[in-house]
């Protein structure tokens, strides 16, 4: 078997309009540029895809990457616990313009229910968020004399992910601290696509250091020496 | 009245026919864990083990055990290329989350509805269920392997069952000593039947009706023995 | 700081009767059987630790590790998916008796738990066990249409699990599928103690391949050449 | 009347004394993250970060920094020997977990229950909260650095919080820049203060009574200036 897609326009090529769309990264570590780039362009190109639901820890950063996505007009809505941070201008002006929608997370409260999605649990309980206007609406429940607030899973159409190393079947492993939501939303999601530095031998990666096995990986492509999102924004990048 | 029935490695090779190019399947303890041995050729499974490991294979040659390399039925295995390890609650991610293709389990009573017995009889003794109750979740398809009745001839694909349930309405699919049963909408549609068998025969070593959608197939399988 | 204790018998000295005590390992596979022995050392000699609540996915094999503190008599009650195995006397014999009490807990169901009580989750729902009667007397709940049963975490006194690799602020790797439950328990207990194979010094361990960081491990003592469960059952050696 | 005060520096300095031999130990974005540059000679203390390092340190140098390897709040940061990286879920198990031995996070307002308010001050604008409303559930101590009072004098330590609440009843020990209070069966109850200010002074920039559990320490901290 082999996960190996040719080249990021093939990988791309299959998320619809509408799709729940996970983004690996937290801001620009670990973010996965360049499959974010090649989507931006067959939106360009052919119009889609748009009305896009994302979710990522923020909401961009300068004009690149889901930055760009949101200026280009790809995006409907965002799933995230901090859009409000430098250079996010791109959210910021749709955001308060009505143009673009915002469901607010905690950040570990967003972790677990994407695991969660991933895990096959629908509902856990939390104490993050219990008693503010975060919860409002959501159940709530006392356990040995605490109170904790019920959370759903966070399912996604698409995840397109960062990594390290990859090989055919989709094992992965990460760099730094890009690791972050990479692992997970590559559970969560029905399809995941990796852009990996490197596209090594089966066998070379040695089971042990195995961080995303390859069961939740559906696609892999190679994008040697990418480019890093953050680093981008500091040099004014503007795609 | 059964005048002729597969032998269970005839029941794990047809079992292994199904499974796709690229599939991730669990195999339960026991005789699920046969079906491997039929993988086809040219087509890469790649085994999940509820203790943490992904892409493993056969045995290891006699004496070059590792203990600390086993599957879920704590035998000794081998690594395939592009193995990996993890903990236990992640491997039970990929078994509730819907990552894996294929579970095959055991039974001891299958019911129409795609009920699931296989982990106690209800007597006395040392209960213990392991991780059946999980794998009947999650996977895509679930399918049992099986002989089509008890040691003393009841019927083991039955209206409801009797013995404590593993999971509710969970099987998909049944390989059994005489037929391949497909459920759907809480019914038993029989896919194939041993070349030879009426149905009317079949239907009278099973609990349940057999409903019929275009002709069955003949169960052809490879003498094994 | 340093999580080093020089002996085994220091390690296992401050679990108290009635502590309810994770021990990792699948069968033999990751089973800390030099930990387990000398807390059995410890009750032959002092009559402590007794009526304890052991965690693990088995109930012992042969003579040796659970099955050998059972034997002594050192536990009242086993939380387990799988007591019923080969070699497993001295449990049947126990519990056939009424000597020994018994949890019974589906695989992955005790797999989740036990990672809750790590992760601050009182309780979670997943669709094992419903509709069974192990899921007797617990909350049920519809999620999209489908049904799940409402467990409960699975939190420890102490957990004993065993390592492959440590180092003094108690950062773990584990050996092929003996990692299992022990990364888990490590979680989920308030005091981990780890048998390590090989205690290594401080940045020896590459920070991307750390499975346990230190954050879950209290005490770690090096046992190097640790022998396996599995082989020493296999033996016929009695403990 | 406030005639002296500590600045933020000061104020992470002290909060710094307060931090074990071997804590775990999470700083929030801003003025908190201040405190490790004031860890005592001698002590170890292993820094966690939401985004899935423990175990780091200072800034690198300029032009050096791998922009792979931030913390939470995006900034470049160096590893100390012993660290590891996880995936968020993992950290955040750390966070709610009971793992960490302190968080430290800046406050809008902080009520004598515990009450803080630190993400929002409900005006228009993008919201964002970040990994705080976690932080304030797990750590065994949750404490707060802030000034006394807003920038038009008005109090931060309040009977309750009118800002949106970042969580109920979870903060355990405030430093402020005039005294050290700790939150103790829903009241403040103070431990230090600036000395040559009196209680009463102090009480009048208070927003709720201070409790006294016999006679409070000076708060002294070096000139860091």
């Amino acid at each position: 078997m082999d996960k190996t897609i040719s080249c990021l326009k093939a990988a791309v090529a299959d998320i619809p309009d509408k799709a729940r769309l996970m983004i690996g990264g937290f801001g620009g570590s670990g973010a996965p540029i360049e499959l974010i780039h090649a989507l931006i362009d067959r939106f360009r190109a052919t119009g889609s895809p748009k009305d896009l639901t994302v979710i990522n820890n923020n909401a961009g950063n300068g004009s690149v990457g889901i930055a760009a996505m949101i200026k280009a007009g790809m995006v409907r809505k965002m799933i995230c616990s901090f859009p409000r941070s430098s250079n996010a201008e791109a959210f910021n002006e749709k955001y308060l313009a009505g143009e673009i929608e915002l469901e607010l997370v905690p950040q570990g409260t967003l972790a677990e229910r994407i695991r969660a999605a991933g895990a096959g649990i629908p509902a856990f309980y939390t104490p993050t968020s219990f008693g503010t206007e975060l919860a409002d609406g959501k159940p709530t429940e006392e356990f040995d004399g605490k109170l904790y607030v019920r959370e759903r899973w966070l399912r996604a159409d698409y995840a397109i992910i960062k990594a390290q190393l990859g090989d055919a079947l989709g094992n992965l492993t990460y760099r730094l601290a890009g690791r972050n939501f990479n692992p997970l939303m590559a559970m969560a999601a029905n399809r995941s696509i990796a852009q990996v530095s490197n596209l090594v031998d089966l066998g070379s990666i040695d089971p042990e250091v195995v961080v995303t096995p390859g069961i939740f990986v559906d696609g892999i492509v190679e994008v040697p020496h990418p480019r890093q999102e953050e680093a981008l924004v500091r040099a004014g990048v503007v795609y | 009245m059964i005048e002729r029935k597969l032998s269970n490695a005839q029941i794990a090779w047809r079992a292994a026919q199904d499974i796709e190019h690229g599939a991730y399947v669990n195999l339960g303890i026991g005789f699920p864990e046969m079906i491997a041995k039929f993988q086809p050729e040219g087509r890469d499974v790649i085994y999940h083990t509820e203790n943490g490991v992904l892409g493993f294979g056969g045995a290891p040659k006699e004496g070059e055990e590792d203990w600390d390399l086993i599957n879920a039925g704590k035998k000794a295995i081998t690594l395939e290329p592009g193995a990996s390890f993890f903990h236990h609650a992640d491997s039970f991610c990929m078994v509730r989350g819907g990552h894996l293709d294929l579970a095959v389990l055991g039974a001891y009573q299958v019911a129409q509805n795609g009920d699931l017995a296989n982990w106690s009889v209800g007597t006395r003794g040392v209960p213990a269920v392991g991780g059946a109750m999980d794998l009947v979740h999650g996977a895509k398809r679930v399918a049992v392997v099986t002989d089509h009745v008890t040691k003393d001839g009841k019927p083991k694909l039955v209206e409801a069952c009797t013995f404590p349930l593993t999971g509710v309405g969970c099987v998909t699919r049944i390989y059994s000593s005489l037929a391949v049963i497909d459920i759907i909408d809480d019914r038993f549609v029989l896919r194939e039947k041993l070349p030879g068998m009426s149905i009317d025969d079949l239907q009278a070593v099973t609990g349940a009706p057999l409903h019929i959608e275009g002709d069955p197939l003949d169960l052809l399988v490879p003498a094994l023995d």
